[in-house]
């Protein structure tokens, strides 16, 4: 099955939308956040148009109808990252949230002073500074796997680096490099020396075919909007018996079974984790998109994915040559469609800036990866980014646009 | 759907006259609360287990029509039985319930027929007046909470008598 | 100026739905979560279909556009509480996250064992359970205001209660009681004693004309899906200095000035407490709804409901007289829009199931205030509660219902 | 909204050519890092600070070409100038950079009328250039960056004078 991408992109309005340079939107910056089908908006507004009411606690029709619709995503999610009962899908409000919580309530009931946690050099400051907290809090040590210089992580110090851990949290695909980890060995070491394994799969779920048994994962944590989904929505997978260990995160509403005035007892899984009136329209719209996905499926959308970045690669080099220089991993089988550059000496603040001017979206900064900037003794990248709705003229447009901002800043 | 399928005849006569409702003395029976926590029922099931046999059996709380006739028939449908015929009749009750739940399962399948094996074990009689909850998915906690604390009960009297 | 009800009620699609029995919906469930008006879908669609893109980080057209966007909505609902800069207005998923990001942000920085903390007895858990786990983590004390029999606060104690206390925590609004609490009162004498002062306007905010600085709040937090805004959004406001002075809550992207991978500093207010992607179309949505309650005019929003929520306690008391018990105070100047009851001895849970038959919507259950249904002695109520787009025929359509219910039963 | 208001031919001279690029030995100079947390911009601002004047001062650090074209503008401005004067150039540079940030303020009028007196106290001159930069808001945080740093260094050589 391949991707028919001209009829994909007939389903995304915002391409349609009139450009103020009279051309095409080109979006090429879905690392950061995806666009959305309409089908996810209409389900949204069908959603609000027909049956809100707050869930889980009414009794009326359609409050049991929108109960049946928020829990009916949440199998829709489980079944999507090959989860078991979907009491261990919590909804949460992005990917940050999912790794706080981890870090907040499997932290505080099991890191001690002196514990050790193994990151890795390219996380995602979503998967670096809620440890940094915990280093801050409770004094824990914080240990990290490095990046090679082929731009994939090195691991032939994992042995004595997972020694002792009680916990490693690792990315499984970096928002800036492109680079897959290769999750399933290191999470193996890690269960070996009897570590728990948190993934941050904010940019893996939405482009891989994901199951988190096969991953290893102990926890999985995603995000809605890179997964055409709606903002305000992320969610957490952890194992049953890991879950029900945790203390809750935040208090109120939904998460407590019984309420005094001097102590209370939590609800069962998965509300303990979701305090308050969750994101419902929300979750809808992220169901709406996986059934988008699914639909195209999952395997179509690596495959595109391979194919564009592969064209990517070999014209930014055709056209550009040594005047660019391409971070990460070479080969597009052992990363995503992610493509960090530099380009001559004009700053990635600039080349955003400029290509602007013909509707080609880049992003350009540090990504929220500030150590690995500084790994990589730069201050920031840009950044084109592809999803299903991108194709080879996507990336002309962006190569044209590069010549012409070179042409500007000579 | 109307609301003859949810409350039939027979939950409301429990309702209205409720069986064994009541307190045991604690020790000797064992006391389990129960709580819903959507709508704020709470049960309280009091349990005499005697030589493997469900000697008494009462119930306090409060609660909504179905969760209290609920209560009210299994007091009449597991009082006298063995905790083995006991334990039988949860699970066919839970079954039964479970159509619509297992919906929350992964294996979803799987799960239907276990019920149906289970359900098949057991004759539920009266109990079956409940089978309408199950189109009322907000409801089905209501019909499971005494269920519930009771198996909780019956693992804590074995637990007590074990120890 | 009045509020023109039939006119509000064409701005909501839901009440044009068909329901099963035939007849119209008559919501009677706003204090749960409100309906949303046409203005605010339509503004939610409008920006996935245009401008989508994530915020603060982008430097291209539609990614600066989304920023504006939300950092207009962050101005709109600041003015709208009557708050200063609007960097003292932080967004986060529901009105839970904001009371738990202060009891963990402010609470763990100021708070040590044995402090009190000075809460009320009729709080929803959002207001309670936070406070409890500090209880848990830190060991700090737990006062409560009780509730007179009148359904107001009873305050005779309350210079003995807040002698001492670091931190008074108070809701505006019941949603239970409808009680408007005495906010200003007690914040002057909580400030007098050196306190915080924390109020809770999920209730309030919505169906009052609001200014944080009139009532003495030091922080004050409300929920968007209350507001005839989206789910998944939820407002904190606090005093600049307070804020300033509070370490982050969550961490990661946004949140952050730098991070290294041996510490991090935090960015300033509002990003300082707003970690990863914010819920964007979500502030869109909100901003909307504001603009909608302001055209309306809050006055005349609480005018209206004075006036039904009378009409309803004399119509009520006339059908059903000692039959039925009405909770909460009993003039309509001193409550909100908010009727909870007992009808016969028809278990709450009964009577909503039976009024959604004839399309009537009220909620059953504790309603997240199970302290305060201990102290009323009961276990649930029924509740009906309004807002702009309810009427007196929605209040004679409950009163019919309950006529059938009680026929159902009896 | 052209490239060309944004990118004006001074600013992308002293981007090419940037003056009093390097450092300072501190101490006895203060040195004073800025980060912009959105794009990852670096400015650091070395400052000798004697008898009142800002007798030299150097910029490190990396950036777009705004930020590196307004951090070297800045140092001619106020080089060889006391500290009062310098800090009139900041309030009145930040002054012309606010039109656009005001909104975020809630008393948008009296903001408004504040920078209209404070651009009115000083010659801005070349820095002028960078005023187009206000139409760009994501970009106005890399063209005030060193601004604030440099603040941040007067505040801190006053502190170290005083100490
Ligand atoms: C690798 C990675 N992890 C985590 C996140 C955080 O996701 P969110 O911003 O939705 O919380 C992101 C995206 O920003 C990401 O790219
Ligand atoms: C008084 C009060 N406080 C707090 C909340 C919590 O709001 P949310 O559920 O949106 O977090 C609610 C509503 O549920 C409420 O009524």
């Amino acid at each position: 099955m391949t991707l028919d991408v001209a009829r994909v992109q007939k389903d995304f309005p915002i391409l349609d939308r009139a450009m103020p340079g009279g051309g095409r939107l080109v979006y090429l910056d879905s690392a950061a956040s995806s666009q959305k089908p309409q089908s996810v908006l209409d389900a949204m507004t069908r959603y609000y148009e027909t049956t809100h009411a707050n869930v889980h606690r009414g009794v009326y029709g359609i409050a049991e109808e929108a109960t049946r619709l928020m829990e009916e995503a949440r199998d829709k999610v489980g079944r999507f990252i090959g989860a078991g009962p979907s009491h261990e899908v919590i909804f949460a409000k992005n990917g940050t949230e999912c790794l706080n919580l981890v870090a907040n309530a499997w932290g505080r009931a099991n890191l001690r002073s002196g514990d050790a946690v193994l990151l890795t050099e390219i996380e995602h400051h979503a998967n670096l500074v809620p440890w940094l907290m915990l280093r801050e809090q409770l004094g824990v040590e914080l240990r990290y796997i490095p990046l090679g210089d082929d731009g994939h992580l090195d691991l032939s110090e994992l042995d004595r680096l997972v020694d002792g851990v009680k916990l490693v949290a690792v990315t499984a695909m970096s928002n800036v490099l492109g680079t897959l980890t290769p999750v399933r060995l290191i999470a193996d070491t890690a269960h070996a020396a009897g570590a728990v394994v948190v993934v941050d799969g904010a940019q893996y779920a939405p482009h891989l075919p994901t199951n988190v048994g096969d991953l290893g994962a102990d926890f999985f944590a995603f995000t809605g909007h890179k997964l055409l989904g709606p903002t305000g929505i992320g969610v957490l997978w952890g194992k049953t018996e890991l879950l029900e260990a945790m203390p809750p995160f935040l208090g109120g509403g939904e998460m407590i079974r019984d309420v005094r005035l001097d102590g209370f007892t939590p609800n069962e899984l998965p509300w303990k984790f979701e305090a308050g009136t969750p994101p419902i329209a929300e979750t809808v719209g992220l169901g709406a998109a996986v059934d988008y996905l699914e639909a195209l499926g999952m395997d179509a959308v690596r495959a595109h994915e391979v194919e564009l970045t592969g064209y990517a690669l070999r014209t930014l080099a055709a056209r550009f040559g040594p005047d660019m220089t391409i971070y990460g991993p070479t080969e597009p089988a052992e990363r995503g469609g992610v493509i960090s550059f530099a380009y001559k000496d004009i700053h990635p603040h600039d080349i955003s800036q400029v290509l602007d001017q013909s509707g080609v979206c880049v992003r350009a900064g540090h990504h929220c990866a500030k150590p690995l900037m500084r790994r990589l003794g730069i201050g920031a990248t840009a950044r084109a980014s592809f999803y299903v709705y991108n194709d080879e003229s996507d990336v002309d447009a962006l190569a044209d646009a590069l010549d012409a901002t070179s042409a500007f800043f000579s | 759907m109307g609301l003859e399928d949810l409350y039939r005849e027979i939950i409301l006569d429990h309702y209205r006259s409720p069986r064994n409702r009541g307190e045991l003395e604690s020790p000797p029976a064992v006391r389990v609360e129960g709580y819903n926590p959507l709508c704020g029922d709470e049960i309280v099931v009091y349990l005499d287990v005697q030589d493997g046999v469900v000697a008494d059996l009462k119930i306090g709380g409060q609660g909504c029509s179905i969760s209290q006739s609920s209560a009210s028939m299994m007091a009449a449908a597991v009082k006298g039985k063995t905790v083995p015929e006991a334990r039988a009749v949860i699970r066919a009750f839970k079954a039964m319930m479970s159509i619509h739940e297992q919906r929350l399962d992964a294996d979803g399948d799987d799960a239907a027929e276990k019920a149906a094996a289970e359900m098949a074990e057991v004759k539920l009689g009266d109990l079956e007046a409940l089978q309408g909850v199950v189109r009322f998915p907000v409801r089905i906690k209501c019909a499971t909470l005494s269920w519930n604390t009771l198996q909780q009960g019956l693992d804590e009297a074995g637990a007590a008598q074990a120890g």
